[in-house]
């Protein structure tokens, strides 16, 4: 399997997981039979595969471990794809509509974030979003300090009295926006679209393999269309969710409300079309490459990406990250 | 009578070693309900009332999936992990701590290795480690191995090499060849040390168990440990701390008692 | 009489300290050495060269006219100085650890009846040294001359060629060392072994051996003590008239050898 | 010549130590030529040329912000961290061991709380110690110093407690009280055994130096291996893991040589 | 003759093996008491208990008439059997040690012309046992009987009101042990010492001695020989008719007293 191996037909996938509000869907999928409905439906056997650790989940699909990953567009971008692995976005879940957003203690404002040192995940989409909140206030990150702090930790590392501003996401955004005197000066609802909840897999088994891409695109709509349910059993749908998640319900509905699903296929197809995506994908990938991410470029351009309708940005001969609507589509079509 | 003649009984012991414990658990709840009048909702030290509640669904409710009781599940799988991965430590290290301790020329090829492989930390190569052997139980179980190994064997290589050289040159006046000399004279000399060193050894492997746990991995005390703590419910990290040192308190005295039953020997004063 | 082992110009040195300087000695097989000299002169180093357990700085050793190995091995047997009993092991144990070694190359342990056989020697061999009441004591529950002997009876089941003995019988009293020298004599005598034995007790030095060596410095520097070395300045051939008498001393005339140096 | 009884020459000691050092590097390039040959641009094992320009921007570019090479900047802070860290629980170590080893009354009061923190796997209790210390340099030293000091403290314990009892007898009536039983039997002789445990927590104090930095940290060798792990780095992660080996090999060389100078009547064989 | 240590009904066991029973001794202030016995009859333990180091499982000691501490403190002072000396000290420092502890019980460590003064008399001991060229070696470079006397010249220099000595001329020639026995009778006499001394030279028990305690077991199980422990069944006065000269042994007429369990 994986970035080194000739187009094969198999009928067994290993797809990684890790704790996200977005993402919930895909275990929760699993454990309700859904996935086996859809994998026997096309002759296959797709595993979900939890890793607790969100950064060694998209490392491991890199070296090849997993057929696919659930993982945001940035580090889509940054790691298997500047990586050199031919990686297809095959279905765009959501984008972060607040579950991500800057949090600072004493202050009001934005601005009042100047000279501070901010906790964050360094070079994640913490990392992006704090670069555009300072932007639209006009600072840039050489006005504040970064510390890189991990994504497990950063809860209490903001409630240490040393720390006084932070970027972070759900679900440790929830729990830090509760501790006193702690307060969001943005977040990622005052730029939709740009951070985007991917499922990628590898180009080439994809390419061999398009029964999987049909097999994840139908598991994806079912449940999305079940836990929408405002009835009883949307709500247990939701409620194991959140306990797969170690949240309680509430706190996870609440992680919801932050999440724009995209749980129309149209919805998403047209989305993935539409201009907004290549504006908002070049925006990360000048990031990126400012913050050198893509190993050894020499212009934001080495890494090539294509959008449906042969658009590309990049170096067209290059690609390899592909938002690839091909799945979604047969979804919206009704032709799974 | 100065303070280095003074033996404790066995009863006075236990009430001694438990005074400071006593002291330590009072001084949380103080610091606790400090902080409870200040801010009610105070996560950071939870009340034991708090903790009782965080733990009840965690010990009374079966998980829907798999119909087991999540904190008895958790611990079943950390043990295991932990169990082979002292097992297999141990018994790398009771046979290079022999075979380099007693052969010099051994020593001198591999020990430079042992030693690089000691202060190299094994989390900063997780990337490569869980790579080359995948997500499963493999790579949380080399992880522990890695960690704890490379002390152990080179405890046990120091302890053998300082065997007094009479013994050595005794045996072979014997007859003793080289293994024999590694089974009968190092070999039982060295157990009462190994069992010390999988003592000292506990601690770190908890910690490396837990490290890989929060890596990868669906179930365990590690993985729970740090799945709350996106939620800072130190309600439920805390309880499930203290009975990860509980867990290791009693190996600890099991390996204890083992080493004095098994090898009364090397615990007698000699005079 | 052929020259079973032989010291050719032997020096010790432990680094600017002169121990032992041009040493020359040729044992014969079947003599019994004793050895005497002031504490410090380099007996127990003389003893641990010929064991093979240190290397001499200069001059060589011949076992059988062929050059030692640098190694000891189960022709020469030893007791220590401070007597070095296994820890781990009770006084049978001990004692069965010999037979072991060398009936079992690869699992260096006994079963059946040659496990049997060989506690049966072990036991008798220890009764002999007066420990047969103490079969299953470890050494640390053993009192000082008790360990002695049980060094004793563990170099003496090997019956080695060559036996070297470092002061055996300094912690026993005097029944016992009695008995000890009974015992050592008809073993000597029995499996014809060559012994070089350590002792601060004259007596015994002439009672036990067919000859007896003195080493001491032969000069010296009072203002740099170490610039120089002991060697042999005795060499005594004892010619017994009789078979030795233990209970009542040997009869002895003295036949000085020309100094060995 | 029988094995135990070949003591390698030094300059053949040098060669036999680095033989399988240098063989684990044939086998490194072997491997990772043929992934390349498969995969021109895979990231898990880079070759050298990979590994020299990506880790030429860290040592050749000064940073933006502070203008240091950012390669040394890390090395610095990493070391400054371990230093203080070590220093602090050696010191420690070393003051317990003594009071906890030589009077039995202590060790029965404090012994089984050190049991207890040194089976407590730290990383677990995060959350309390940045409560408690911040998220500055005290909480990372504090980890390094949590993290190694119980198991120094029980090993010179041990240690120090097994020491021969006519020891402590004689120098009773030599008229020394416990005090004195401490600093000029106990201490002289459980130096060498510090060093020991110095040489053995190396190890696992780089661990949890690359944790403490893991967490939160703008600057540090652990600090750079975690940012760039997210992003599969290995060409800066394995130049990074093989310096820390190095420092940790010359701590551990400068820490054997001190030993030896320093305490020669521990090294030389006695007979 | 005051009675300076007195046991009473003692007894030593070690599990359920009896080492001593009913051991009862009166020793008087400035009394010379050498002990002997086969070997394990039981005299290192003897001395241990008296020492503080152990405990008797029975019976009691007095010290001028008081119950002992079960510690041991600088009015005893002692030699062990296997000699043990700080091997981390040089001999000089090994001897300077006792008047550290003494004069400077905070620092343990003496300055200025405090140590040199303390080095002086350290070296002089030293030089009494033989060991003046010696000073600056450590125990593991000295030879057996080296190491033994350098505990016996740490021990001497404390001067302590009881002396307990076990076997302390072992290991020694001929030659220095005249001169260690001349020496302890120098000591005894100028200081007014108590001394025990355990050994197996009875010519050396009688010439140094004031009295002569033999330890044996009275009664004897064959089948269970740790059924019964050992006692005094011998305990020999002697008047010395003079000063008792070292080189021609003395000359002493021996008062058989009760025995004394
Ligand atoms: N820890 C112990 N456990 C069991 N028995 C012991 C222990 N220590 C000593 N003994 C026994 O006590 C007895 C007396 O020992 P002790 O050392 O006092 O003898 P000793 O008279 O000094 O003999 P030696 O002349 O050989 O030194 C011995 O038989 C020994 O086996
Ligand atoms: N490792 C060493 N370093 C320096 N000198 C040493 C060392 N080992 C032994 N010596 C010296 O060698 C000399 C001879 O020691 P050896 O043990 O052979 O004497 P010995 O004749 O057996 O004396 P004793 O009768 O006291 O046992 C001694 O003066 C001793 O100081
Ligand atoms: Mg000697
Ligand atoms: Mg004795």
């Amino acid at each position: 399997s994986g970035q080194s191996s000739v187009p094969e037909k198999r009928t067994e996938f290993n797809i990684g997981w890790s704790i996200y509000a977005g993402w919930m869907p895909w275990p929760y999928a699993q454990q309700a039979g859904i996935v086996k409905k859809w994998a026997d439906k096309y002759g296959l056997k797709i595993n979900f595969v939890q890793v607790n650790d969100y950064v060694e989940s998209v490392n491991q699909y890199t070296a090849g471990k997993f057929d696919g990953v659930t993982v945001t567009n940035m580090d889509a971008l940054t790691i298997p794809a500047a990586g050199g692995k031919d990686t297809s976005a095959i279905i765009v879940g959501d984008y972060s509509n607040g579950n991500d957003g800057v949090l600072i203690k004493g202050g009001d404002t934005l601005s009042a974030i100047k000279g501070k040192s901010v906790n964050l995940v360094e070079l994640s989409v913490s990392h992006y979003l704090l670069a555009r909140a300072l932007s639209t206030v006009g600072m840039s990150l050489t006005d504040v300090k970064t510390v890189n702090t991990s994504d497990a930790d950063i809860v209490a590392a903001f409630a240490s009295a040393d720390s006084s501003a932070a970027v972070a996401w759900n679900p440790q955004l929830s729990v830090m926006k509760g501790q006193a005197g702690a307060r969001e000066v943005f977040s990622s609802a005052q730029i939709p679209g740009e951070i985007l909840d991917l499922l990628v897999v590898d180009t080439a088994t994809i390419k061999a393999n398009p029964n999987l891409g049909k097999a994840l695109a139908g598991i994806w709509y079912e449940t999305l269309a079940l836990m929408k349910q405002q009835d009883a059993k949307g709500k247990e749908a939701r409620a194991a969710m959140a306990k797969l998640a170690g949240a309680t319900p509430e706190s996870f509905d609440s992680q919801l409300s932050t999440t724009y699903l995209y749980s129309d296929p149209k919805a998403a197809v047209t989305a993935t079309a539409s201009p907004e995506i290549m504006t908002n994908m070049k925006r990360v990938r000048d990031f990126s490459f400012s913050k050198g991410l893509f190993k050894g470029a020499a212009s934001a351009d080495a890494v090539g990406m294509s959008f449906p309708g042969n658009k590309t940005l990049g170096d067209a001969q290059r690609v390899t990250l592909r938002f690839d609507s091909s799945f979604m589509q047969y979804a919206a079509d009704g032709k799974l | 009578m100065r303070w280095v003649n003074r033996q404790p009984k066995r009863g006075d012991r236990l009430l001694l070693g438990a005074l400071p414990i006593v002291a330590l658990l009072i001084l949380y709840l103080v610091l606790a309900a400090q902080r409870h009048t200040l801010n009610p909702l105070d996560k950071i030290l939870p009340l034991p009332g708090a903790m009782v509640s965080g733990m009840s669904a965690l010990l009374l409710q079966p998980d829907q999936l798999s119909g087991q009781i999540v904190f008895w599940a958790d611990t079943l799988a950390s043990l295991q992990r932990l169990g082979l991965g002292l097992a297999i430590s141990t018994l790398i290290a009771l046979v290079l701590g022999l075979v380099l301790g007693v052969l010099p020329p051994v020593r001198a090829t591999l020990g430079p290795l042992v030693t690089g492989i000691a202060v190299i930390p094994p989390i900063a190569l997780l990337p490569i480690l869980f790579i080359a052997l995948g997500l499963g139980e493999t790579a949380k179980i080399t992880l522990i191995v890695v960690g704890i190994t490379p002390v152990m064997v080179r405890d046990i290589v120091a302890h053998v090499a300082a065997l007094p050289r009479e013994q050595i040159v005794k045996a072979q006046t014997l007859g003793a060849n080289s293994w024999q000399i590694m089974i009968r004279v190092a070999l039982p000399q060295a157990m009462p040390r190994l069992l010390q060193a999988m003592r000292l050894a506990l601690g770190p492997a908890w910690v490396f168990l837990i490290s890989a746990e929060a890596i990868a991995s669906d179930v365990g005390l590690g993985y729970r440990i740090f799945l709350v703590r996106r939620y800072l419910s130190m309600d439920v990290i805390i309880p499930y701390v203290a009975w990860i040192a509980l867990l290791a308190i009693a190996m600890d005295v099991a390996l204890t008692q083992a080493s004095r039953r098994g090898f009364a020997w090397a615990h007698g004063a000699a005079h | 009489m052929s020259a079973l082992l032989s010291l050719k110009d032997l020096w010790v040195e432990y680094g600017d300290k002169v121990v032992l300087e041009r040493v020359n000695l040729e044992v014969a097989a079947g003599s019994f050495v004793s050895v005497v000299g002031p504490s410090g002169a380099g007996k127990s180093s003389l003893l641990r060269v010929v064991l093979g357990q240190e290397q001499p700085t200069r001059g060589s050793i011949l076992l059988d006219g062929t050059p030692l190995a640098p190694e000891c091995g189960p022709d020469r047997g030893v007791v220590f100085q401070r007597y070095s009993v296994f820890p781990h092991l009770t006084a049978l144990r001990n004692v069965v650890m010999g037979l072991e070694l060398e009936q079992a190359p690869f699992s260096a342990r006994l079963f059946g009846s040659a496990r049997r056989a060989a506690r049966d020697r072990a036991a008798e061999m220890l009764g002999a040294v007066g420990l047969g009441h103490s079969l299953d004591l470890y050494p640390a529950e053993m009192s000082g001359g008790m360990q002695q002997r049980l060094a004793i009876a563990q170099a003496l089941i090997k019956r080695p060629r060559i036996l070297l003995l470092d002061e055996p019988f300094g912690a026993l009293d005097p029944g016992i060392r009695a008995d000890m020298h009974a015992l050592i004599t008809r073993l000597w005598r029995d499996y014809s072994l060559t012994i070089i034995m350590v002792t601060h007790d004259i007596k015994e030095a002439f009672q036990l051996g067919t000859r007896v060596l003195a080493l001491d410095k032969r000069r010296h520097d009072p203002h740099a003590p170490h610039r120089f070395g002991a060697t042999a300045v005795y060499d005594l051939a004892l010619t017994k008239r009789e078979e030795p008498s233990v209970d009542t001393g040997p009869e002895t005339t003295l036949v000085t050898r020309e100094d060995a140096a």
